[in-house]
């Protein structure tokens, strides 16, 4: 049940985000908001002891984005590291119950 | 297997399971004997050879001449090596008069990897570990009576992974 | 001790509200090692329960004969040495490793990780180590490092052939302790959604690029190890740590309660099957 | 600081198997470092291997030879108990001998 919410809003926001790519060019103020919730979603990650190396790696490729002025990028970048984080969110949370499958006994 | 039995249906994307997995599984085998090269005498440190891209030409500054094959040379080298760090290769033969051998790496970025001076009273016969960049052929060259022998294998390398 | 158990049972079931068929945990290791080890030895008939410490080497000839030629003057060798020499070495109070430890620390690494019931917490040989130099006024080593490989390789060494005795004392947390470690072994992590079982369960004596995987049964029992592929030694805390960024997961932190667990359920998997560290491996 | 060369001599009366383990890195020069700096070569260049004031194995190596350097030999005569000369060179100029007894 608590799986299957947890689900419904992950493409909810899945969604939410792919319909905001098609947005015209991205502000620094954008990329650090987009920025912000990918970090946000991956202390979640870092609580349920579950972070991914690749979202570390794009958070790290959204900065250089942004860095170098590239705010379009480093905000598609700063939404992939979210779904990552994300994923892997959801990933701890369903393992919670799901790894007894491959249990021995 | 249907994505709603997996549970990730949102995710699946961004897990590189399932079919990921089976590809990372299984690899093909099988080596096959290969070319051998050319051949004279060595008793210093053979800086030249050393420096040689290619075995063929390895061979020739070191010896100066052509090696032919020979089922007399027993090269002993793994199928798949277990790390291309450390490939364990040994050679023996059943020559008389053998005064050197010599290993070649022929897809290193300098094929001759180690020679060795074989005085009369000291066994044809030497083990030693290579380093081996990835997939080739190993040479072993016995020089017996002033002339050259070779046995070639090939040794498969791979990349590190989650083995081990 | 029952009562306890069906009560977290009960529990468990409510807050994951999943079928009770699969929920109906009662934490038996003795039960879980038997299966354990039969799945393994149905897996691969023709292999003995000690041939397992051998890894990947048991389950391919080629792989077997590479390691043969190593073990005539194993790779480990140095570090070996090294670790001999540090063990004698007293601290400079004059006290040295072997007073920390039972029978001055040789012949019990089969005892590693063990409960220790007044801390309520998995102790290993790793931290046992550098508890040591800290209660001796030396600074802990890395736990990934060779000084540590060096130390419990030379522990290893002295323990060569005794079986794995690892002990779950009858109390609360030490079963949860134990449980935990299970639970973390089978989770899936990482974007890869590999868990510790994926590999060394499932696909042992299959190739992943090409690396024979190694069985978890027996794994604890080569470590330390000398891997080709880090062209060096490797303690436990090490194996775990790669283990998990090779799955595309952020490890935590070597020692941290999981990695203690995971170690101690490991253990306690392989007991019965001799010490056979310091290994080496691919 | 211990010797870098460990080594194994066993006679059977006729003939002396040699084994011997050399820690060095072998740097090969085409490996680069965490920063991405490229590792220079470091490599034994010679190995010698001497009985009763005569050479009876030397080794060439290059780069390619595996770290921590592993070779296995063997040659007629030498006795237990004999003494067995071993020397290295590496190519920035290190030395290392020891010598070793046949058992």
């Amino acid at each position: 049940m608590k799986n299957l919410t947890s689900n419904m809003m992950l493409i909810a926001t899945l969604l939410i985000s792919g319909a905001t790519f098609a947005r015209a060019a991205s502000s620094e103020a954008d990329f650090k908001a987009a920025y912000a919730a990918a970090e946000a979603a991956n202390k979640e990650a870092a609580g349920l002891r579950n972070q991914w190396t690749t979202t570390a790696a794009t958070l790290a490729a959204a900065k250089k984005s942004a860095d170098s002025g590239d705010f379009d990028q480093a905000v598609t970048q700063s939404r992939e590291a979210e779904a990552l984080a994300k994923a892997s969110v959801f990933q701890a949370t369903s393992e919670k119950e799901r790894w007894k499958d491959l249990e021995i006994r | 297997m249907s994505t709603t039995a997996n549970g990730f249906p949102a995710t699946r994307r961004l897990l590189l399971q399932g079919a990921g997995l089976v590809a990372l599984f299984g690899l093909g085998q099988m080596p096959f004997g290969a070319a051998p090269a050319h051949a004279a005498a060595n008793d210093k440190y053979p800086e030249d050879a050393f420096k040689q891209k290619s075995d063929a030409d390895a061979i020739h500054a070191l010896y100066g001449k052509g090696a032919e094959a020979s089922d007399k040379v027993k090269l002993d080298a793994p199928e798949i090596a277990e790390n291309g760090a450390v490939v364990p290769v040994s050679v023996a033969t059943t020559l008389d008069n053998v005064t050197s051998i010599a290993f070649l790496v022929s897809e290193n970025p300098n094929a001759l990897a180690a020679s060795y001076r074989i005085p009369p009273g000291t066994m044809p016969s030497v083990a030693n570990r290579l380093k081996m960049q990835k997939t080739s052929n190993v040479i072993a060259i016995v020089e017996a009576g002033g002339k050259l022998y070779s046995a070639t294998k090939e040794v498969k390398v791979t990349v590190g992974g989650c083995g081990g | 001790m029952r009562k306890w158990i069906s009560l977290v049972s009960a529990a468990l079931a409510l807050a994951f509200a999943a079928p009770p068929a699969i929920a109906a945990d009662t934490p038996d290791p003795l039960a879980d090692a038997k299966a354990f080890q039969k799945y393994f030895t149905t897996k691969f008939p023709k292999l003995k329960l000690e041939d397992f410490v051998n890894g990947p080497y048991s389950m391919n000839e080629d792989l077997y004969k590479q390691w043969q030629e190593k073990e005539q003057f194993p790779p480990y060798e140095f570090a070996l040495e090294a670790g001999k020499e540090m063990f004698a070495t007293p601290f400079r109070n004059g006290k040295t490793y072997g007073d920390c430890f039972p029978n001055q620390g040789i012949g019990i690494r089969q005892n590693y990780p063990y409960f220790d019931e007044k801390e309520g917490k998995v102790i290993t040989l790793e931290l046992a180590l550098n508890r040591c130099r800290e209660a001796n006024g030396e600074p802990p080593f890395s736990y990934v490092k060779d000084e540590m490989a060096s130390l419990t390789a030379y522990m290893a060494f002295t323990s060569r052939g005794k079986p794995f005795d690892i002990k779950i004392p009858d109390e609360r947390r030490a079963l949860e302790a134990y449980q935990k470690g299970k639970e973390y072994f089978y989770t899936r992590r990482g974007q890869l959604n590999f868990s510790c079982a994926t590999c060394h369960v499932q696909e042992p004596g299959e190739r992943i690029r090409a690396e024979v995987l190694a069985p978890a049964l027996g794994i604890m029992n080569a470590l330390p190890i000398y891997r080709s592929e880090w062209s060096g030694m490797g303690t436990t805390s090490r194996r775990l740590v790669t283990c998990n960024s090779q799955t595309r997961a952020v490890p935590i932190n070597p020692q941290d309660e999981e990695y203690r667990d995971v170690e101690y359920y490991l253990s306690y998997m392989s007991n019965g099957l001799p010490i056979s560290g310091p290994g080496a491996r691919p | 600081m211990a010797s870098t060369i460990r080594v194994r001599a066993t006679s059977n009366g006729d003939i002396t198997e040699v084994q011997a383990l050399i820690q060095h890195p072998m740097d090969s020069g085409f490996v680069k470092d965490a920063q991405g700096a490229v590792i220079p070569a470091h490599f034994i260049r010679e190995l010698t291997f001497e009985h009763d004031g005569k050479a009876v194995f030397t080794a060439d190596w290059g780069p390619a030879v595996s770290k921590d350097p592993y070779i296995k030999f063997s040659f007629k005569g030498g006795k237990k108990g004999d003494d067995l000369k071993i020397g290295w060179v590496d190519n920035k100029g290190a030395t290392d001998a020891t010598v070793a007894k046949i058992l």
